[in-house]
């Protein structure tokens, strides 16, 4: 029994965490929400690739280093902690582990050349529409020429999002939704934490009635219910992913237990850093709304809470 | 007890009822919050003046029809159960109309009421300021003295469309040595002065209902004081009981809301039994403020003010919306990222909490001044 | 449009007020609380009668005094408040009400002489059932004689509670569940109000820290909750009570949306009361546990809050 | 990372659901919290002992297996998995006991571990007085010095089975002159000592679970103190430590109130799927809590020392075992009044978020300690 992550799963996880600080800051993600599918706003992504980040999970046979869910989820929650708007959950976690383990795709994915995203269901938003070579709904992927797309205005700007209907019949999939279903856990997670940790700073500085305000006890509670939220989320992200990784026969009850919880305490961790920003919190001018709008859109993606839920209402014998 | 209309207040109902239907603009107007729908709606506040719907509480002198507080209250129902559009004048007709009622001089009263119910002049509020937020006593905008009246200076901020009013009505410091609630002022501020700056900024869904107002010596006279000088802190309050309070929140606006929320319902064809509690639910909270407010209604029209009670107000209906907006964001799915109708809406409601005094400060005064506990 | 009470309402509230102030505090309860069948817990329902209370509801041509429902909710509201251990509002509300406006039954009720319990169901627990002359299920009523009783101990002792099980046809009634529902949410906005009042005397008496326990925020923000729940959950009754003594066709509706308010105002309550007791709550040493426990009993009777709301979906048309 | 037991773990495992499987006592005990229940509780520590499973993480010499952090999490999860009696001797092993292994001297480990482990001492808290609840630094109860020692004199309160203890553990002001935190000492108090009084009272559910213990010119000596003179603040947090997180409330408490609420959902066929959700939700939580605490034991086992983590820890269980609880008496219905299995269980999940420092103390110590926010 060891719940926790080795040394080469945590040095990967510390570089791209250092390459998206320093390619991927505020100034970047300001941009990326005027121009989400201009160059500037992708140069990123083969720098991700270069690091190997996009071949993760492919085998190194195909190109990729062969990682685990476990490394891929400690991956995901630091693009979630920047808010980065790229579809790397989509592209290295979604479209690599539910291809053919020899699919010829594979090493485009993982050298970057290839993107790829992803949405559960026929009709509902999927992101990066305008960039995507291959769209992946549910368990099918299709090419860019066969699906028609509805660009819709996501309220989250940088998501470029848009309505997918395929117009063929795909390729299969295994495990795309449970892959998704992960995948946005681990990004919610980290997006619950960087929430959590900007309002701290920003309750800190902001003094009121000559305190800051952060020294008031409502405040502290807030904040105290938030990293509750997140953080006992998190254990269920790393847990469900070990499961993946062993084919645990709970690993889709163990997805939806990580879903569930991830999505319920990043929108809670949303609703208290909103509120102990007060007014700042409530501007376009200010950078917490990029957090805000990234859970307002992942949290009912691949499955609500509730969904989930009556996923495992099932999956216990309480499904009546 | 009666819960019956009388048939006079039937008879305003069914009138605003008959002339809303013909008269509210379809397709909605572009929000009022950007600069194009902001001309939009000054069109429909003319109108709604030239018909008197404007300030139907208002005396007849000022552009309104003296109705009473009930009337109101049955205006509102309508108007929202219409779909009314957003009241741009808003923040001039209930938060500074009241003050100008109780505070202002006759002078003042014909200078400004009559010309803020046909939206000629266009008022918005300057308390905030970068360091005044839920601490409004921490103001350090300052008023000096001058030859002919008095000299402005500093800074307001999250005023409310300040990029598209004309007036700002806010409170300065007069007198330099003053700290916390002594020593301010309560002026009216032409916002075309020479001194004065408007930025406007964006809201959280980015339509630029924003402003920050910069002050550099910006002249003013004793006739743009209201309620005297160093009397700020107290006239302001009157305003803020109505923010708080009744006027800025009547039941018509949430029970329109819940009319919609069934409807989606309805239209998504739910079959989840959680959500549709969550609708009932609604529903039930919704109909909650409704009675609470006729109790209220009832306490006020017999005389009796505002008090602490509203600050139970405040938190109910502001936590509410966001609970019927986020239900109907669950109804919708995933397909509820995309940006218009009830997201627009949630990101509306979340402001609720947070302006006119945090709910965190509502608790604060509910506890210590409904349940009465001590102050820390 | 009066949303209030006329002053005769008033005056009969503030009477009944007085008298349980007198014959019904903390020495009272705590007796009843280890003989609840006994004659000095049982001396107040002469008392009770005497003034009227018994036959409020009832045609003054069967010896009552013909009031309303208003004036019942308020009536009842004050039973509430001091956790009166009767069945006034079994008898008072739901006998006094459901039984034809000619039943000779009447005038023993008004006068006192006859004690009537009910409850929703079959099989559910009834209160005061050593002392009751006749008891309600549902919509039938039935003679001591005509059930067979399975004594339950009840967290709240005070109830002398026992399962009933109709052993005959009975008598038909009209409308006893509904009359039950709107009496136990007046019953129920009483004892929130009280838990609310004695929470706040309580953190105003109690120094930790050196100051007051109330001046802590949390506590005051704990404490605003409470009084938010209770206060909005009290218009809910007086109007459902209106529209009883209108026969508004709504007035089903508004009975189970009072309950519903009624019920979850006074668990919320009831938790937070016992929270900003500490451990002084949570000992029956102390009095706090009489109106928890009061609260935990009557929260699910007569419908909880989910079957009402279940109940309103359908006359809302929402129901599936 | 690494889900999995080891061999020699599912061994211990496998032989501790055997032994439980076999020896739990059927019917059920009565209440360790009555004076009957107890002595019967009594009787199955010792059997535990016996068969060296009353302290399975001690060491042998003491009456332990020795057993790694990871196989006492196995043996609670078997224990509550058995329906196994609540433990009466609790507040020693997991209070004391580990206050003992870190600060006692190894006379004082031999006097008190082995009797301890035996139930032939039963070991009571003594740190809340009336004046000292939440705020524990406020004691007043002292400790004057003898010729042969100290004298004892005071009020302690909310002494969890005080009634039916040997010997109390509790804080005491040797520093008249000392405030707050200061100048206190830890002794180890046996209960029949003249000047001392105890007088048990009743919880919520009416068990005589407390007791009032009053102590007047009561003699100990030097050896009775535990961690040395004044420095009884930081030996006593040590214990809080352990009172708040990970030993008082093992992950398998809650996952066999998981499996019984699933068992009551089939039972009553449940078909309102918002009882379903609850039920479900139910299950979640304590899987997380399980989760949760592998990771911190993980954290543990590697050598880290428990930290402010662990009032997460107890806001988490406390809260979500009144949830389960809730959800178990939603499920009865109006029969949930009746005053046994989940009612009494739901009585006693209440008292979670107000012992061993409140839920509000623990939300204060998780902002400041845990986030770093200013301390007030």
């Amino acid at each position: 029994m060891f719940f926790g992550f080795d040394d080469d799963q945590l040095a990967l996880r510390d570089a791209v965490a250092g390459l998206l600080d320093k390619r991927a800051g505020l100034a970047y993600l300001q941009n990326a929400w005027t121009d989400p599918t201009g160059d500037p706003t992708w140069a990123v992504w083969p720098e991700l690739a270069e690091m190997g980040v996009q071949g993760l999970m492919i085998p190194e046979a195909r190109g990729g280093s062969g990682f685990d869910w476990v490394t891929m989820t400690l991956v995901l929650a630091e693009t979630g902690r920047v808010a980065l708007p790229l579809p790397l959950a989509e592209t290295a976690a979604v479209a690599a582990t539910a291809l053919a383990r020899d699919h010829t795709l594979l090493g485009a994915i993982a050298s970057g050349e290839v993107v790829v995203t992803a949405t559960a269901e026929v009709g509902q938003p999927a992101p990066s529409a305008t960039r995507a070579d291959w769209f992946i709904v549910g368990d099918r992927m299709f090419a860019r020429d066969d699906v028609s797309l509805v660009p819709v205005r996501s309220v989250d700007r940088t998501r470029d999002a848009a309505l997918v209907s395929p117009q063929a019949a795909g390729h299969p999939l295994a495990g795309g939704t449970e892959a998704g279903a992960l995948a946005t856990a681990a990004v919610l997670v980290g997006v619950g934490r960087a929430l959590v940790a900007m309002s701290v700073e920003y309750v800190k500085d902001r003094q009121q009635f000559g305190v800051p305000v952060g020294s008031f006890q409502a405040v502290k509670h807030h904040l105290a219910n938030a990293a509750l939220a997140v953080e006992f989320a998190a254990p269920t992200v790393w847990a469900a992913a070990w499961e993946m990784d062993t084919g645990a026969q709970t690993a889709g009850r163990s997805v939806s237990l990580a879903k569930a919880m991830a999505s319920d305490a990043a929108e809670r961790a949303a609703r208290i850093a909103l509120q102990c920003h007060g007014a700042m919190g409530y501007t376009d001018d200010y950078h917490l709304h990029f957090w805000l709008k990234r859970v307002w859109a992942l949290a009912p993606a691949f499955g609500s809470a509730r969904s989930h839920r009556l996923r495992m209402a099932g999956q216990l014998g309480l499904a009546r | 007890m009666d819960l019956t209309w009388s048939a006079e207040d039937e008879d305003f109902r069914a009138e605003a009822r008959s002339w809303l239907e013909a008269n509210v603009p379809r397709p909605a107007l572009a929000s009022g919050d950007t600069r194009d729908g902001f001309a939009r709606h000054l069109d429909w506040e003319k109108r709604l003046f030239e018909n008197r719907w404007a300030v139907v509480s208002w005396p007849e002198e000022f552009g309104g029809r003296g109705a009473s507080i009930w009337q109101w209250l049955i205006f509102e129902e309508e108007y929202y159960r219409a779909g009314g559009p957003q009241r741009v004048t808003q923040n001039g007709i209930f938060l500074l109309a009241p003050t100008v009622f109780e505070f202002g001089t006759a002078a003042q009263q014909a200078r400004i009421l009559p010309r803020m119910a046909a939206a000629d002049d266009l008022w918005c509020q300057g308390w905030s300021e970068p360091g005044a937020g839920s601490d409004l006593a921490g103001i350090t905008s300052r008023a000096e003295r001058t030859d002919g009246g008095w000299s402005l200076t500093g800074q307001k901020i999250w005023t409310t469309r300040g990029a598209f009013c004309t007036h700002l009505f806010g409170l300065f410091r007069t007198d330099p040595d003053s700290s916390r609630h002594k020593g301010l002022t309560y002026f009216l501020v032409p916002l075309d002065a020479p001194g004065i700056e408007v930025r406007g900024f964006g809201r959280l869904d980015g339509d630029e209902g924003f402003a920050e107002v910069f002050l550099d010596g910006v002249e003013v006279t004793d006739d743009d004081i209201l309620g005297g000088v160093g009397q700020g802190w107290s006239v302001a309050m009157a305003t803020t009981g109505s923010e708080r309070g009744l006027t800025l929140r009547s039941p018509g606006r949430f029970t329109a809301v819940v009319d919609r929320l069934i409807s989606l319902a309805a239209a998504e064809q739910t079959s989840d039994p959680l959500l549709i509690d969550r609708v009932v639910q609604g529903w039930m909270d919704a109909e909650a403020y409704r009675l609470f407010t006729l109790q209220a209604v009832t306490s006020l029209a017999g005389g009796a003010k505002p008090g602490a009670e509203s600050s139970l107000n405040k938190i109910w209906w502001s936590e509410m919306d966001i609970r019927l907006h986020e239900t109907a964001l669950a109804l919708q799915g995933p397909a509820a990222e995309i940006d218009d109708g009830w997201m627009k809406g949630f990101e509306f409601a979340l402001s609720g909490p947070i302006y006119a005094g945090t709910n965190e400060i509502q608790r604060n005064i509910a506890a210590e001044r409904v349940l009465g506990l001590p102050r820390s």
